[in-house]
């Protein structure tokens, strides 16, 4: 790429310096996406106009997907409402990559689910694959061992033509990446309703573990320690929002084009887990981060903030693919299989051997310093320079207006009582068979007979049955098993009671497998949270799932939330999934679903 | 009795053929890559996976590992090999084994749970089965196809050199078909000499109760073991 | 009988791990002097009379339609398969 | 910097599912003029300098080694890329 030397001698490189000198210069701030006082809230924590870097560190991290901005005071509640006692298994809580739990034996489980919607619906396959790279990253970023994925899909109308584009492709990518690494998929769900058609939900979850001891945390301490990048290069996948910012420091064109989608490399990322394991077994990582969403300036900022001092990065040191991609568009690009890493310097020799050996590229991009800044320097020129908290985790927060929808009574009263009901045996007989062969009801083994659910031979329950369940201790047979449910329906229908019955199912697949139920995670897909009646929804279904869990006294130890799934002011219905993991002592005794033998008695249990 | 395991960049079933061996009461042995020695083992597994992504043919850079500059005199001089699903493919790409794995016929990965049956009991890795036993293990592929030249197929087959056949039945969701597009139903094939066996399926998933679909995979291990104490 | 031959290459500035994986493994092999690659997809497509400017364009749409994803991917080349383009590897 | 196309095409006696697909997929898009398709793989290397008759030679070289599998595939051609053999999807 010849473009390197051009780049370089383009004046519009946007320094601190400038910056202050250069109070009046105009900002695509609303491009980017923040609000005015949002901008003029950035002005006040660095006492000058920030440089475009900044700028868009700032407005990726405020975004509503980094934040949590609207969400964050209703999320509170998974805090406020869990007890001492339901926290006793909880060794890391919400806040963290992923949160983990005790299940005893000296072994600690962390889980996490993530949604990857709206990337899935304009390329499928590397939308949905890129999802399930995202999800392992955050699991091997605490320290675990991946051990299984699970896929909750969401889908359009069946016989839509738009199906037929998105559903293969989307199957096929979870597949293609989950398979090629080594990780058995062991259940998720799959669901036809037309309120998904523009919208289908990608969500996917990963289970790893690992010894009590070796949990790793997202944090930059000591100073004089190495801040080191490593795995794929960096190119500009999905910066396309960010390239606003580029435009305005290019003279002439403009940049080069600058693919909104991100293509995932699962050999990458393969290769990645067992780099990451080896660096774990041999003590030489102090602190480590994944990156996904917000790439280099979540990884920077989260890490920085996290620790106890400050942060130098040289951006100019970071590997790159594409060499004509601008500062602002390194701290911002979304390029898959990438890890950042704090190491001491006494320990950096031994590190970089390891990931030598796995043919990992690996650089020292910058330091842990004294104080508390995150400082960026491009070619010794300071191009960011704010405190790390205010990017990372002072965002703004919203309360946003919430009104129960009006069209809820009406739906609410039309009860099942005013449906026709089959009177004759034909009847009832057509009524069965249109059920059993509806494809919310069908057999799944078109979808799932693609995913590898041996690998690894850990596998003690996967499809057909309502949870996963997976060995953790080869000795003992310790394990773990994990079910999502959710129905879209009922929470349409009742917001706070739909996410209780979500959980309430989870929970009862997870204990009928002979497990005990231990934590939850949740993906919480909704609309937009600047309609009131979207709000009302979100609010209802976390207020039904906090006291949902405070009653079965297990906490939620992390997860996401997705809003926007709307095409123009059409929400998809509420669709809180929640994942329960459970624990066993020894998995080769759980419980399948359908029975085995003639001759065993049915009972039924409940009400 | 030591049985060496080798694990490329992009192997996932390493650690599943480990506790295979182990199970079977055989020794493991990590083999690397990178490393072109053997390390004095009595035999090796060439395990499942993605060796480089398997982005170029599937096996197609995993051949031309150091470690398999001496894996492949050594197999021409006799020592037991088999190839599972990826290591038959590098095993085909190394031309220890003929024909070729290519793209599944209806183009997507399968997951199964698949019968086999074993059409020959003279290898060194299937002398604990009986002839014509039908067996079922895991089957788990995207390029699984086993295709060759028309010759090839036909030497193979009057040589008994086809190890295991795909049972076709009628009912087992495949429509009469066998899982992939292989030509002639072929799972799996054997060298001349009997000590390099490559197949698509994977026995190293079906050792243990409690996991697997069945402990057809275990005979496969303890055959080696008998085999090599013979040899 | 004709045939017309279409190339669909990714966009430069899509991640190639297929391409990549051949760049690792070239020097190993000892040629070292390939300092990138990228892998596509080429297409042979035969129609039963003779390659006519009709077929070439039905061909090109088929190519933006179905052969290529403009997401991520340039249709490169739609041409006839003549023995030049062919090309013999003596 | 100059380029080198590599072409990678199946034997024609080997099945070539995706080939298929695609002939199969053709009609239902309105395009009946086509009888048959097959699919294939398509190199770009890069090289510093200029494409020399050496840089062919290797090119070659790596098509019959690595590239392909001559049990069932055959290189169709190894040239450099020029802007003809690019060629214009008008
Ligand atoms: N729906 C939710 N329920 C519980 N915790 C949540 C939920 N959504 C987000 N969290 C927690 O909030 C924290 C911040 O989210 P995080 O996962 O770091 O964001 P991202 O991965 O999108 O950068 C995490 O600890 C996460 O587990």
């Amino acid at each position: 790429m010849s473009t390197l030397e051009t780049s370089h001698s383009k004046p519009a490189l946007d320094t601190v310096s400038a910056a202050s000198g250069t109070p009046e210069v105009e900002q695509p701030w609303a491009e980017l996406g923040l609000k005015p006082d949002e901008y003029q809230r950035i002005r006040d924590i660095l006492g000058r106009r920030p440089t475009s870097s900044e700028l868009a560190m700032y407005s990726v991290m405020w975004s509503e997907h980094c934040s949590y901005k609207s969400s964050k005071v209703h999320l509170r509640q998974f805090g406020d409402k869990t007890t001492d006692a339901m926290r006793e298994k909880l060794l890391v809580g919400i806040g963290e990559n992923a949160g983990v739990v005790d299940i005893g034996d000296g072994w600690a489980v962390t889980f996490k689910v993530e949604s990857h919607n709206h990337p899935s619906y304009v390329e499928p396959y590397q939308g949905a694959a890129t999802g399930v790279g995202g999800i392992v990253r955050d699991i091997m970023s605490m320290g675990a061992r991946p051990l299984a994925v699970m896929d909750p899909l969401r889908f359009g109308a069946l016989d839509h033509p738009d199906t037929h584009r998105v559903l293969p492709g989307v199957v096929a990518g979870v597949g293609g990446y989950g398979n090629c690494l080594g990780l058995p998929n062991i259940g998720g769900e799959v669901v036809f309703d037309s309120c998904y058609q523009g919208n289908p939900l990608v969500n996917a979850l990963c289970v790893g573990a690992m010894r009590v001891e070796d949990i790793h945390l997202a944090k930059a301490s000591g100073v004089g320690n190495k801040v080191v990048l490593f795995g794929a290069k960096t190119g500009g996948d999905g910066i396309g929002g960010v390239s606003v910012l580029a435009s305005e420091t290019f003279d002439e064109g403009g940049p080069t084009k600058r693919p909104a989608v991100q293509v995932g490399d699962p050999f990458a990322e393969k290769v990645l887990i067992e780099c990451c394991l080896d660096l774990y077994a041999a003590h030489v990582v102090d602190g480590i981060q994944d990156l996904g969403g917000a790439g280099l300036s979540c990884a920077t900022s989260e890490l920085a903030s996290n620790g106890d001092g400050g942060m130098r990065v040289h951006l100019d040191l970071v590997p790159l693919r594409d060499a004509s991609l601008r500062p602002e568009e390194i701290l911002m690009s979304e390029s898959q299989e990438r890890m950042m890493a704090v190491v001491e310097p006494g320990k950096l020799e031994e590190f970089l051997a390891i990931t030598r050996r796995w043919d990992v590229e690996a650089t020292v991009i910058g330091e842990v310093t004294e104080g508390d800044r995150l400082e960026v320097l491009w070619h010794d020129e300071v191009i960011v320079d704010v405190p790390p908290r205010s990017v990372a985790h002072d965002g703004p927060v919203y309360e946003r207006p919430l009104a129960r929808p009006a069209y809820l009574d009406g739906l609410q009263a039309a009860g099942p009582q005013d449906l026709p009901r089959p009177g004759t045996g034909d009847e009832l007989r057509d009524t069965l068979i249109r059920l059993i062969g509806s494809p919310n009801l069908c057999d799944k083994s078109w979808v799932t007979d693609q995913y590898d659910r041996y690998v690894r031979g850990n596998t003690a329950l996967a499809m057909p049955d309502d949870a996963g369940v997976v060995r953790v201790d080869e000795e003992s047979g310790r394990g773990v098993a994990i079910s999502t449910d959710c129905n879209g329906k009922f929470a349409k229908l009742d917001p706070y009671a739909g996410a209780q019955l979500a959980l309430a199912e989870a929970y009862r697949n997870v204990a009928t497998a002979g497990a005990t139920p231990l934590a939850i995670t949740d993906c919480l897909n909704f609309g937009s949270p600047e309609d009131p009646g979207v709000m009302w929804q979100f609010a209802e279904a976390v207020r039904g799932l906090a006291d949902g869990c405070q009653q079965l006294g297990i906490p939620v130890t992390g997860g996401n939330v997705s809003f926007y799934n709307q095409t123009g002011d059409v929400a998809i219905h509420p669709t809180p999934v929640v994942g329960v993991l459970g624990v066993m002592d020894d998995v080769a005794r759980r419980t399948p679903s359908g029975w085995k033998t003639p001759g065993q008695v049915i009972y039924l249990l409940g009400t | 009795m030591r049985i060496g395991v080798v694990t490329f960049p992009g192997s996932l079933d390493d650690h599943d053929a480990t506790r295979a061996v182990r199970v079977a009461g055989g020794e493991p042995v990590a083999l690397w890559h990178g490393d072109a020695d053997l390390h004095g083992v009595d035999a090796v597994v060439l395990p499942g996976g993605f060796s480089y992504g398997d982005y170029l043919r599937c096996g197609a850079i995993a051949r031309f590992a150091p470690v398999m500059d001496v894996l492949v005199p050594a197999a021409k001089g006799g020592l037991p090999v088999l190839g599972i699903c990826n290591g038959f493919q590098v095993l085909c790409e190394s031309h220890l084994l003929p024909g070729a794995l290519i793209r599944n016929d209806h183009r997507k990965f399968v997951c199964r749970d698949q019968v086999l049956r074993v059409e020959n009991t003279a290898t060194a890795w299937t002398s604990d089965f009986e002839q014509g036993q039908e067996i079922t293990i895991v089957l788990k592929n995207g390029e699984g196809g086993f295709v060759a030249d028309q010759r090839t197929l036909d030497e193979l087959e009057g040589e008994g050199r086809v190890a295991f056949r795909y049972v076709v039945r009628d009912g087992d969701g495949l429509g009469g078909r066998n899982p992939n597009g292989s030509y002639r139903d072929i799972a799996g094939v054997t060298n001349e000499r009997g000590n390099v066996v490559g197949l698509m399926p994977h026995p190293e998933h079906c050792v243990e109760p409690g996991y697997g679909p069945s402990l057809d995979g275990l005979p496969f291990f303890t055959s080696v073991l008998t085999s090599v104490v013979n040899a | 009988m004709g045939t017309v031959v279409i190339d669909v290459m990714l966009k430069s500035e899509i991640l190639d791990p297929q391409g990549q994986a051949v760049a690792g493994a070239l020097p190993r092999l000892g040629f070292t002097q390939f300092t990138d690659v990228r892998q596509g997809k080429r297409f042979e497509l035969t129609v039963d009379g003779e390659v006519t400017g009709e077929v070439l364009a039905a061909a090109r749409e088929a190519a933006e339609k179905l052969l290529s994803n403009p997401v991520i991917e340039d249709v490169v080349r739609v041409a006839e398969l003549t023995d030049e383009t062919a090309g013999q590897p003596a």
